[in-house]
């Protein structure tokens, strides 16, 4: 409930506030990796992309960057990587400005990648290996470093041994490794990925919802795109909220998708999972607390209710039921469900912060 | 593109393609008819007003767009007012040893060629600045062009717009992995670049083709043409003032 | 290189055009023979059209600092044969003169004699010919693209000079005059298509 | 209960198979209007794009052609519009097998109309009108028929007024509009679509999903593929089911999600209101019965409880419940619900059913 601006005020927050207050609390002390302040940016054809976007990027986290179709979510990635300059307002790295001369946007795009949406636009070689080896080349490695690299990078998104491929002989989500592959070899800090699951099926998605979580867990800073609130409150960490040029919301995931105002001007609706647990919650059925982060979370915590749970008509007096437990469990387990329901909340969240990717 | 999208924007956009051709072509031959630098002038003049005032034509985007021609005029202009010295034997020069002199000996040429190029150019800057390709290729459709160049001019259309799109994209994606840190490297990067688009041709061509049967191609692309109810009325219009320009050529003849 | 609109006078202007129709026209039936048995021809050359004109609108990084244009003829020659070329440099140069006033209607005779009908078949004829002696490939595909440049901005400056002889030396002066004005920027922008189509044609052979 | 294609069938059918028979059983009396019947084929390249395929669909309903990227879906389509002939087995057209001569192939192109995946690769025309024309004009009808026609398909997906436009200006969710007008201007009995809401963010599929349910309303048969069997299952009337080649399930949506094996053959989970509702129909918060086919549709449906239904614990002597219903009241509440919760499922059904999308 913390909004999570407030934390940055002081670092003087007492420690017992911690649980609640998602990292946004660690936020205080140091300065974003990656911060946009109030950036304008107007095309060259006068349409304006961003407006007074302000926007800061913890170290270390996974960040969604959550709007729809047009919202302006690829200006600020392409702002980010410096691809674009702000024509007002100020971008920074560690709370220094960025440098737009050629030395300062080589450093910045080798600490802060860029993979694009569409793989067919940004692969250019015929062959995988030589594809990937296109950024390191340019940073001017050594030939052994940039072969290293390549390989770490396809072995890192799952296609070691791919290396001599034809690039158009791969599956749409395997080219859409390879450039990802492509940006990791330039081993940055940051990874940027526009809309990444666009195009993908289930399995795909997961497969690549586990590389994101890997790299993440490595201590790459991950953001991406997207417009599908499910997908970034099941995924994320930090929830940037995108509408019209404007970052109309920020802060932990849980906290963000909680803010239906800020969700509405975004065009988007409630996560189903907190949806679902909230008009179950009020029933009953499971406990307050916070809501588990997926459908298929939910579904877990619904399947882990205590076998005697489906329980609460059973433990009125009612003929259809006399054969399950008897009436005196009834108001125990009554009282007790709300602590069992927690540990299921908690186990969803714990498997979702361990990397693994809720389907 | 500056044209395209001042032509899609002008006030003119509706009018017929045709009126705007009828005009356009009155303002060539009034300027190939023309002899006097006086009435050259006057038609140019004339015929960037029709932009500028008439169609509401940027003047910005007119002069962005009448830049590169005008550097090509200034080039050649000077070229035909200098001549090698040897070639004037009866001048007493400094250049008789070989060397490059001015001469007046072309500069009425000269005159009557840039102001006859000025009025040409004006008549199609009016043309293509106040008319969409598509209308342009819609009246080459009704002039009898031949079917299969209409096709290559309506495919090359469209898919120049996609192409750009992809090059730009392109472009971007090899920005953000510093494929144009130096001249070396944007050498590189432009030719992987261009590569993979030609490959692209090939594919762009096989997905159209599929497209295209889908939707019981029968040979060539047939397109319904765009139609515009006030042409006669416009026509009239546009040969009306069509004739002001020819009358000012030919009486500057007379 | 293009002739700016309206800068031949009509009688060059026409008899250009009508140099070059007889040309296009048998462009045009050359590929229409082939359409029956290769329907998807038709969108091959609209396509490569559109991709013609986006390497002509392209800006290299040149050696003299400023930028300069390719104009893609020598590709096309090589990978669609010169009698496809002319109508498909037809429409390019139609699309130029429409879409960003580079040539013009007037001039459109004569800027497709020397870059779509000239141009195509130096470069293919030079790629043939380097390839008869057995040379590296891609020292053909350099000569044709290069030469094929050459070819265009040596015709274009004989039809200045044609029409705008030199007051005291006649044609012959004036040709020396245009062809050494423009050679600053055009023998540049050879080199550079020269040794970009090679780059280009090695990545498409990779694939 | 009854499911959709039941009514269609013989009239003699004992109606007591009706609720399990699902609509194949339906499409037994009547030929399907498009069949696959052991549809084999071998692309150029030696890759075997269909393997043994078999598949039927039924006039007039909403059909989705369910599976992971690569299973063949593509292909299926082109084969249901002629592009693709099978190198073994037939396609069937009301029973009749293909015809492959040049009128053949205008007939059935005229009837079954494909909209591809990506709208640039499908657009040969920068105008809008322009390219609506085309297909109309193939089949050689006059020119004002082909106006006609042009303004009525443009005003069905939305775009009227839009005709003058460049193609190159458009959204990519107006340009895949287009698209669709193509082919409606040639009035299809068939519309196959082929991944039609990839790329499209939640508000353009509302828009989209309500012009292809306006569609079915109005007789036409639509197919479309698509790898999200969440949204096949919220739409569609029949799923069928694709994986390596093979359909390996098809039938009534509510039936083949039962499937359980062939989701997974598919590398398909459960559709996840199904799941929900499963879990909560277990433990008695929702009635028994079919599900509700959206998430959204369930949360209605939880929603919509009586408000005394949070209500099983407090029936429950349970101190914190005392200002709440009566005691006496709990057994006929509990009896009751069952009977509650069906008229929300049946409104879940028939909202869908009536042609709105959930969202």
């Amino acid at each position: 409930m913390n909004t999570p601006g407030a934390n940055r005020s002081a670092s003087s927050v007492p420690a017992s506030s911690v649980p609640t207050s998602s990292a946004s609390a660690a936020l205080a002390a140091v300065p974003a990796l990656l911060e946009l302040q109030a950036v304008e940016h107007v095309f060259a054809d006068g349409s304006a992309g961003l407006r007074g976007c302000s926007l800061a990027l913890g170290r270390g986290r996974r960040h969604a960057l959550l709007g729809p179709n047009g919202a302006g979510k690829t200006t600020v990635l392409q702002h980010l990587n410096g691809l674009l300059r702000p024509t007002g307002g100020r971008m920074l790295w560690n709370g220094r400005p960025y440098e737009y001369g050629r030395a300062g946007l080589t450093d910045l795009r080798r600490r802060v990648g860029l993979v694009f949406q569409n793989p067919e636009r940004q692969l250019f070689s015929a062959q995988v290996e030589e594809d990937v080896s296109f950024g390191p080349l340019n940073l001017g490695l050594d030939e052994t470093t940039v072969r290293a690299r390549v390989a770490a990078a396809l072995d890192a998104v799952g296609l070691a041994g791919f290396g001599a491929r034809a690039v158009h002989h791969l599956s749409f989500g395997q080219k859409k490794r390879v450039c990802i592959a492509g940006v990791l070899a330039m081993q940055p800090e940051v990874l940027l990925l526009d809309e990444p699951m666009a195009g993908l099926d289930a399995p795909m998605q997961r497969e690549l919802t586990a590389l994101l979580d890997g790299l993440a867990a490595r201590g790459v800073t991950v953001l991406l795109s997207t417009h599908d609130v499910d997908f970034a409150y099941a995924w994320a960490d930090d929830i940037h909220l995108m509408a019209a040029g404007r970052c109309i919301a920020s802060g932990a995931a849980h906290d963000v998708v909680l803010q239906a105002d800020a969700l509405q001007a975004a065009g988007q609706r409630q996560p189903a999972a907190l949806a679902l647990h909230a008009a179950l919650a009020a029933r009953g059925v499971l406990a307050d607390g916070p809501a588990p982060r997926s459908v298929d979370a939910l579904l877990e915590a619904l399947h882990a209710l205590p076998a005697a749970s489906p329980a609460q008509p059973l433990a009125c007096p009612e003929p259809a039921a006399q054969r399950h437990a008897p009436a005196p469990q009834t108001q125990e387990q009554t009282q007790n469900q709300p602590q069992q329901g927690q540990p299921q909340d908690r186990q969803g969240h714990a498997h979702h912060r361990s990397g693994e990717t809720p389907a | 593109m500056r044209v395209e999208s001042a032509a899609y924007a002008c006030r003119w956009r509706g009018v017929a393609p045709s009126a705007k051709a009828l005009f356009a072509l009155a303002g060539v031959v009034s300027a190939w008819i023309a002899r006097s630098p006086a009435v050259l002038a006057a038609l140019a003049a004339l015929l960037v007003l029709a932009a500028v005032a008439g169609a509401r034509v940027p003047l910005r985007t007119y002069l962005a767009v009448a830049l590169p021609p005008l550097g090509f005029l200034l080039l050649s202009c000077l070229t035909m007012l200098v001549t090698p010295g040897v070639a004037a034997p009866g001048v007493a020069t400094p250049g008789a040893d070989g060397g490059w002199h001015w001469t007046a000996a072309l500069l009425p040429v000269v005159t009557r060629t840039a102001l006859r190029a000025l009025a040409v150019l004006a008549a199609l800057l009016g043309l293509v600045l106040s008319t969409p390709l598509p209308d342009l290729i819609g009246l080459l459709r009704r002039l009898r062009t031949p079917e299969l160049l209409l096709d290559l001019m309506v495919l090359c259309y469209r898919m120049l717009f996609v192409f750009r799109q992809a090059w730009d994209e392109g472009v971007t994606a090899q920005r953000a992995r510093l494929g144009y840190r130096s001249w070396r490297h944007a050498w590189r990067s432009m030719g992987l670049l261009i590569g993979q688009m030609a490959v692209q041709v090939w594919q762009r061509t096989a997905a159209l083709q599929t497209a295209a049967e889908a939707r019981a191609l029968q040979g060539s692309l047939r397109f319904l043409p765009a139609v515009f109810p006030q042409a006669p009325r416009q026509n009239a219009y546009a040969v009306l003032a069509g004739s002001v320009l020819l009358a000012l050529a030919v009486g500057d003849r007379l | 290189m293009h002739i700016m609109e309206g800068f031949l006078p009509p009688a060059h202007a026409l008899g250009w055009a009508a140099a070059a129709v007889p040309f296009v026209a048998w462009g045009l039936r050359s590929i229409g023979r082939g359409l029956q048995a290769h329907p998807e021809r038709r969108m091959l050359l609209g396509v490569a059209a559109a991709f013609a004109f986006l390497l002509s609108a392209l800006k290299l990084p040149s050696v003299t600092g400023s930028c300069s244009h390719p104009t893609g003829v020598g590709l096309g020659a090589l990978l669609f044969g010169p009698a496809a070329m002319v109508p498909v440099g037809f429409v390019v140069l139609l699309f130029q003169a429409l879409l960003l006033a580079h040539g013009g209607l007037t001039t459109l005779g004569a800027n497709v004699f020397s870059m779509a009908i000239v141009g195509p078949f130096v470069s293919y004829g030079v790629f043939r010919a380097v390839g008869a002696l057995g040379l590296p490939r891609s020292i053909a595909v350099f000569l044709a693209a290069c030469l094929g440049d050459l070819a265009t901005y040596v015709t274009t400056s004989l039809q200045l000079a044609w029409a705008f002889p030199d007051a005291a030396g006649g044609v012959p002066a004036s040709f020396v005059k245009f062809a050494g004005i423009f050679a600053l920027t055009q023998v540049p922008i050879a080199i550079s298509e020269g040794l970009l189509t090679v780059l280009v044609t090695n990545a498409m052979a990779r694939f």
